[in-house]
């Protein structure tokens, strides 16, 4: 397992940017939901990762299937980060936003940097949409974008007179306009744009009408670029390449990642996985992506609700396959009942939480990590269950080989955390290599002997049960909720068993700890005058603002935690190493509520609770409180 | 291998109903018929919720899983899935499967996955000290209805019909003649096999399936239909029933007078509302409560669509490998040297 | 007080459905229904689960609570028993009603609870964007289920009668004519009123109804029916119902031939049996989709049982204490001086 | 809501005992479930009470309805400390043990202390009852039974004797014979029988012969000790009447009195008790007793599950109601979802947890304290809901008027937790003055005026906001899970405002933490070398033990916590006191976890799950380990 944390580190091998000002840009992609914005961004995204560069991108979407047009709250935007240096953030304010309407404008000037490139679309800023959008004025006449370098260009019209001759319809003409822009936005980054152009063709292969309309529309923006004479202001951006580790790259976004890495893990294990779930935000892409995976013989129900889910799933398990499930607060809120009945006949279970904000429906489409509390305390009982949280969209996949390797090692169920924000954010990842190294395989023994056969006796390392799998002959047995006698496994009522099998419980975790890598400095020194002490998607604004702030000469460093619950056992001297220590969190303050429990010291957290990842000024801030801007 | 016993079948824990409960006799009909059918104790796992009826998993000496609240056919849906070569049964009572589990019922029946429900109504809760429940008559005192209960109590076996159930069957605890054969048919049909059991609860509900079960009396208050026979019922085997006039109705006639056996309707299991209305019969005087199987007809069962697509062999590790490898890379990829 | 306009019942948050969504039309039939009904905002309240379809109540200017997944039953439940004057009206979908919800929607509908249940039956589920829901045809793709869904449809009317639903009924989101009176009907049940609604979700499952609604041919594929009417339908009113000759069917016969409207069957909505083989109409080539009351039967609404028994007038504190110390005194009590 | 906790406090006034021999007498009476052990064990305390000595009982039944006559499993036990001074638990070992028949006495004689008293029906020692109770010789024979002063009666037989004439059945003659004993335990303790004589008369008022042949077995095992020649050894118990403080008293077990407490407190506010809920072991009874409040006005629903019940709940506080919902552990992690829903849109909420024995199904009938953890946190999203627990069978009565207090000035859901030991066992109960004092009225205002109404506005000082109820003209307003604009109430998507909300709900639990009563000591002084820091029924045991070691002169202290979340402000300083905290605690740490985080201090716990309150001498021991023998 300490190899796959490795994986991580390896990142590390990118440099910070001391110039940001030339080693990345930040782009914003914004117009109406029905405007193709998503695609469009993540075409960027591709085409950057291809050409070397590290990427961080960051999808904001309404909560809405199709918001009214024109809306504020029906902008759909997509925020990117393109560098040749490490990135991770999708970056505090932009360099450049390109609006497609009057309401984008509105809702993200706020977020572009004084003297950033700001591109519109003319032609969408009628009347009638400057008010839709709430502008009293034309935004263009009054000068509130004069801070800007403003390139109005009429876009729609653009993009229909390109298709003018190609025969397809106005209405159609004018959905190609994210394809033009796509175009001007390669050009503006000196990108060729072949890698979109062959990815169209593969896209609209049955309509061949509409994939020339679109690589009309996605030269004539490219060429626009070359031929228009734009203002001098306006100058292209150049970012090299960033060195990544060599290998073989792809993009992925979170959800993808988590749900190949457990199909991955359950093949190293040699099991069959199973996964049960019921459709969520922002956990459905798990369902759709497993579904694709049948052919591989990943098998995947979508159950009447989360508990059916979470049910069939402790009974795929029970019958011999990993059994796993998936669903995000609310849903996972639904599944605490059957994870007590996972613990008490310590089957493997995995299951994922990608988080969204709460309580209750909260935020379903923005991120947040506030299910911690419910992971590591969320249950009638003393309910032990260990806690892995991955940090980004690679990671998902690393993380869930380990959840795998521990479910099957100790018997038991497992939470991974995940959130939306990694769930739905591509990032470049670098391929593993199945089988080997890191992903060598762990096959899993279950039992056959029916000599000695004790369903509820424990390996005293590991304190696993054996897998007794239905079918097998001999090793019939019962099992169920109610307290079982330790050994034979029949319903015992008996304090003094109760007060056994509660302490193997929560041994089975003090046993999971013992296997786990130590904890290491994400970046930084072994101690210092500060640590920031982070989990989950937190990693990519702590790790930029902490490695700025070493470059400063700051004695700041980063402690990332995968492994919540059990804590890394050597997690407290390590941190003693720190005068003091500080948890930024995207919620209000459980993991450092959880380590003030643990450590025995103060842990101030600082906590944000905004639907978005922390931004890296708001690291770097708690920073300079600490140790003086 | 020699074929098991109903012995074989019994596992080596004291059953714990109380004496006189009802429960048991369905046991051994569910013993009895898995050793008469050579079912095998490894191939047989037993799912159950929480309440009195289902202990019966600790008390077979299969597989079984006695799991949490009204949730037993999830379970035994996702063990199903996962291996089709599972003889699986659930089993449950009128609040687990009802009340608390009335979804799953619903999607199970729905689906029409390949496993038993053997549902026991006794029309009360036991486990937890006879609070009425959704099967129980309206009217009935019980520690939270002391004035009586206000709700219509829930037919079962109409419920499972509504719920797209594909082989609905109702029998007597103790009468193991229908009962036996309708659990032999109920694991034969591939599909869900929905059985409700009329079970009596000694100490909360005693006594109110009396009148079906007396022998004297209880042929003039029971029906027992079978595919392609009419419909007599009586101690004297001289009552029956028609199609009402109007269509969708049923109506109770005595024979003779000229009216004969042949002039009675005959049970057809195939359609689903004749079963609705033989389902709902017996609330009203005169009515039979009719027993066997209502309802049976063989479409889409679930676990094998469920499961076409997957690799016809089982793939070993490697070749998932290659195929994970293979899946990731249909996106576009790029190398950094 | 004079009448309130349609107007007055809409808040004044901007609708946020889909450019084209059908729940707009069904949005605007409710609110006309309690605007003409003489309703007042202060005694109506919706309640919905979530979903597309349940953001209605923010577009309502009534009392409103937009609650939790499948759950809406049971807060009007809660809310209708603690206050019987609100007019409870519960807003749901095929996923929030059928999928996770089936269960309490089994159980409002079995007590008979005296409110609303309007569920829109767009065959997916919207909200999460597209995957098959309990309703979708066999074989639906969607993003869980590439390879075409392999579960059976649910059929909604079939399951609220199975569930013991006194008052069921079909209609079409844009057909105001057929669903306005139906809704209204709804509202005058003592009981829950179960208004199953056919929704076109234009992003997911576009036109799925478009040949019911279909204003040149829909009428040959839809029956609207009408307590005491013929059961004639089509294009040129020349197609009809009668029951089967065995009972319990139905067939579509063509008008002519020496067949007329007399000889069809006539609409009995207190008939259960009719109304279920009502309700599964459709699946079948030639089989008319029935809409409008399938079944209206006005027994124990639960709420007036529910509450027989609280005190005639409201008690006040004091009584209420005095009661209380009284009850304490049930028990034996001595004195320590 | 200070003088509410004096009620306890008031039983301080109780002597400890110095001389255990003589002050209170420990006796268990044991038989089949069949022999009506729990009315005869529930009879005497009743009896005891009447006479004005304190009570502490533990009625300890097998998990069965019925289970198989004559095995260890299906023995039922009804166990009672009378005393003169304050006992409050129920004895670690019994003085006198009634055994009915083998198994009884196989279970039980382990815990009579040497030289105690054993009576046995000896008619019940039958070959083959031996045999199923595993004797595999006759105890009475073989010595076994030497070390203690053994009464054997042929109680089966003096019975059926004792009513020959009356024409009752041999069978309802043998059922009789549980009158007998307590007759005859009647007169061991001195006490007249004509309490339980009018009772009986009163129960069978229906059925005359039934009251009659009790009413002469009754008579018969009283006068037996009157008139048979007993061994010198056998001596009578005077145990004279405890100092109570004075008032009415009777006896009431812990959830008779949280329903009465609850009705009690929605009347002190002006509000109906809509109380749904669904069965569960041992909650059930809370709805029974509610079920019987109906022509006080209360509302009951038995909903189809736990979901539907705290919906039912959540629907009535909509509509105006105080709804309460209650459960145990699993039926608890159902309805975690909905709590969500309840601290989102702000409702008063009353939800109880009778714990019981985890994880899943766990030991259903047999006590435990490990659901704090999923009150406290067990929910997804920054979810806050306060918690309070109840220390004793009355206690449950103050502790129900407090949580209706705090869930409607502020606004919010409340666990409170008892357990299955307080919540079955019965204690005498002084009855309360309704409407004075301690339970003076606390009404509710609704809103009423449309004038400048914003249902999400929130009191300053209480963080409460608006309670408007449909039906009330003006006032429509939408409210749901979705997050919500601070004052209108809208949904809202904006970041700055989740934030805003998610401090607010951070903050109404502040609010309540600043009206909350100082923490007190319950005994020993307000510093020292150890505080044992106890919460809910553990109370019991840690004071016995505190208040005799107090008496020995050690430096202990007991602090008992009623409310566990937010925790008093002034705890942090009380215990700084205190060389040292131990928090014993019948789960496996999970108070001292919470403490550890919130005291930054180590606080060692110590865990006893064996479906038992502790043993005094458990306690002793933890404060002689750190104080010293
Ligand atoms: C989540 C949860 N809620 C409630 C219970 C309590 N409970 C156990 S069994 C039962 C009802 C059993 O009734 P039924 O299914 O009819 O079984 P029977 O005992 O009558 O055979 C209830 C309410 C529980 N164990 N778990
Ligand atoms: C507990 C829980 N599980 C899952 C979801 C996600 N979810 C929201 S709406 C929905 C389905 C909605 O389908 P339907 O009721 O048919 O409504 P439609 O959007 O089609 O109108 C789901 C699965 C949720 N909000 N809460
Ligand atoms: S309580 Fe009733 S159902 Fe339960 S075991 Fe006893 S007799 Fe059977
Ligand atoms: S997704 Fe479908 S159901 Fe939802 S609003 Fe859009 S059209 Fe309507
Ligand atoms: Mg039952
Ligand atoms: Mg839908």
């Amino acid at each position: 397992m300490h190899e796959t944390s490795q994986e991580a580190t390896a990142l590390a091998d990118l440099p910070v940017s001391q110039t940001p000002e030339v080693d990345f840009v930040r782009i914003r992609i914004a117009g109406d939901s029905g405007d193709g914005i998503q695609l469009t961004g993540s075409r960027l995204a591709e085409s950057a990762a291809r050409f070397g560069n590290d990427i961080a991108t960051f999808p904001d979407f309404p909560a809405d299937i199709r918001a009214p047009s024109g809306t504020i709250y029906g902008v759909s935007a997509y925020s990117l980060n393109i560098g040749e240096t490490e990135v991770l953030t999708f970056g505090d304010v932009s360099d450049a936003l390109v609006a497609l309407n009057p309401a984008a404008l509105k809702k993200y000037i706020g977020e572009l940097k004084i003297g950033g490139l700001l591109i519109i679309d003319s032609s969408s800023f009628t009347e009638r949409a400057l008010e839709k959008a709430g502008y009293a004025a034309d935004p263009r006449a009054d000068g509130t974008l004069s801070d800007f370098r403003l390139l109005p260009i009429d876009i729609t019209e653009l993009t229909t007179a390109a298709l003018r001759e190609s025969g397809v319809s106005t209405k159609d003409a004018k959905r190609c306009k994210n394809m033009w822009t796509l175009g001007l936005i390669h050009w503006l980054f000196e990108r060729e744009i072949d890698g979109v152009e062959s990815w169209l063709k593969d896209k609209f292969a049955n309509k061949p009408e509409i994939a020339e309309a679109n690589l009309l529309a996605l030269r004539a923006g490219h060429m626009y670029g070359e031929v228009a004479e734009l203002p001098a202001e306006i100058s292209r951006y150049h970012i090299a390449p960033a060195p990544l580790r060599s290998g073989e790259y792809r993009t992925i976004n979170g959800n993808e990642a988590m749900a190949y890495g457990l199909y991955a893990g359950a093949t190293l294990a040699d099991l069959d996985a199973f996964y049960g779930s019921y459709p969520i935000t922002p956990a459905s892409p798990l369902l759709h992506t497993f579904a694709k995976l049948k052919e591989l013989g990943a098998l995947s129900f979508q159950a009447e609700d989360e508990i059916a889910a979470i049910g069939s799933a402790i009974g795929a398990s029970y019958a011999g396959h990993l059994g796993i499930t998936g669903s995000s607060g609310p849903g996972i809120a639904l599944k605490t009942e059957a994870l007590g009945l996972a613990v008490a006949t310590e089957l493997p279970l995995i299951v994922v939480n990608v988080q969204r904000g709460g309580p209750s429906t909260g935020l379903p489409t923005k991120t947040e990590q506030s299910d911690l509390f419910q992971a590591v305390f969320g249950r009638n009982g003393d309910t032990p269950i260990p806690v892995i949280a991955a940090s980004h969209p690679g990671d998902c996949f690393d993380v869930a080989v380990e959840a795998v390797k521990i479910a099957t090692k100790h018997m038991t169920p497992i939470f991974i955390l995940s959130d939306g924000y990694i769930a739905n954010a591509a990032a470049p990842w670098r391929l593993p290599d199945l089988g080997e190294g890191d992903y060598a395989p762990f096959p899993v023994t279950k039992a056959t002997d029916p000599d000695g056969f004790l369903p509820f006796k424990h390996d005293p390392e590991t304190l696993a049960r054996p897998w007794a799998v239905p079918g097998t002959p001999g090793l019939m047995h019962r099992i169920g909720g109610l307290e079982r006698e330790e050994g034979r496994g029949n319903i015992s009522y008996d304090g003094d068993n109760h007060q056994r099998m509660t302490e193997i419980r929560a041994a089975k975790l003090d046993a999971i700890a013992r296997d786990l890598p130590p904890q290491t400095v994400d970046s930084g020194g072994t101690s210092g005058k500060l640590a920031l002490v982070g989990w989950g998607s937190s990693w990519g604004p702590i790790r930029v603002a902490t490695r700025r702030a070493i470059l400063k000469g700051k004695p700041v460093s980063h402690v990332h935690l995968r492994h919540i619950w059990p804590l890394p056992p050597n997690l407290k001297a390590l941190l003693e190493g720190f005068d003091e220590i500080v948890v930024p969190e995207m919620n209000n303050g459980q993991l450092a509520t959880l380590l003030r429990a643990e450590l025995g010291r103060p842990v101030p957290g600082v906590s944000c609770v905004k639907g978005r990842p922390f931004l890296v000024r708001e690291i770097t801030d708690i920073i300079n409180d600490v140790i003086g801007g | 291998m020699t074929k098991l016993t109903v012995k074989d079948f019994a596992s080596d824990l004291d059953v714990r109903w109380c004496p006189g409960c009802g429960d048991y006799a369905v046991l051994k009909a569910l013993q009895k018929t898995l050793a008469d059918g050579g079912s095998t104790l490894e191939d047989t796992l037993v799912v159950s919720g929480i309440g009195c009826s289902s202990r019966l998993p600790y008390y077979m000496a299969t597989y079984g899983f006695h799991s949490i609240h009204g949730r037993a056919p999830t379970l035994a849906t996702g063990a199903k899935l996962a291996n089709p070569d599972l003889d699986v049964w659930v089993v449950t009572g009128d609040g687990d499967g009802l009340s608390i589990g009335g979804n799953h019922l619903l999607h199970v029946l729905r689906r029409n996955v390949d496993l038993q429900v053997v549902l026991f109504n006794n029309q009360i809760y036991g486990l937890t000290k006879g609070q009425f429940s959704p099967t129980s008559k309206q009217g009935t005192k019980s520690p939270s209805s002391p004035g009586g209960s206000v709700e219509t109590g829930l037919n079962p076996c109409v419920y499972a019909l509504g719920a797209g159930g594909q082989f609905v069957a109702r029998c007597i605890d103790t009468q193991a003649k229908v009962l036996q054969p309708v659990l032999e048919a109920a694991q034969a049909f591939k599909g869900t096999g929905f059985v409700e059991v009329l079970q009596n609860c000694v100490i909360y509900n005693d006594g109110i399936f009396d009148g079906l079960k007396d022998k004297k009396t209880g042929p003039d208050h029971t029906l027992h239909v079978e595919h392609g026979k009419p419909m007599v019922f009586g101690v004297n085997r001289d009552k029956g029933l028609r199609v009402a006039k109007s269509g969708f109705g049923l109506e109770v006639v005595t024979l003779g007078d000229g009216l004969k056996e042949e002039d009675l309707l005959v049970h057809d299991e195939k359609n689903v509302h004749l079963a609705q209305a033989l389902a709902a019969l017996g609330e009203n005087d005169g009515e039979p409560v009719v027993i066997g199987v209502l309802y049976r007809h063989g479409k889409h069962e679930f676990v094998e669509g469920a499961r076409h697509g997957l690799p016809k062999t089982p793939l070993s590790r490697d070749e998932k490998l290659n195929r994970l490898n293979a899946t990731l890379r249909t996106a576009e990829t790029w190398r950094v040297e």
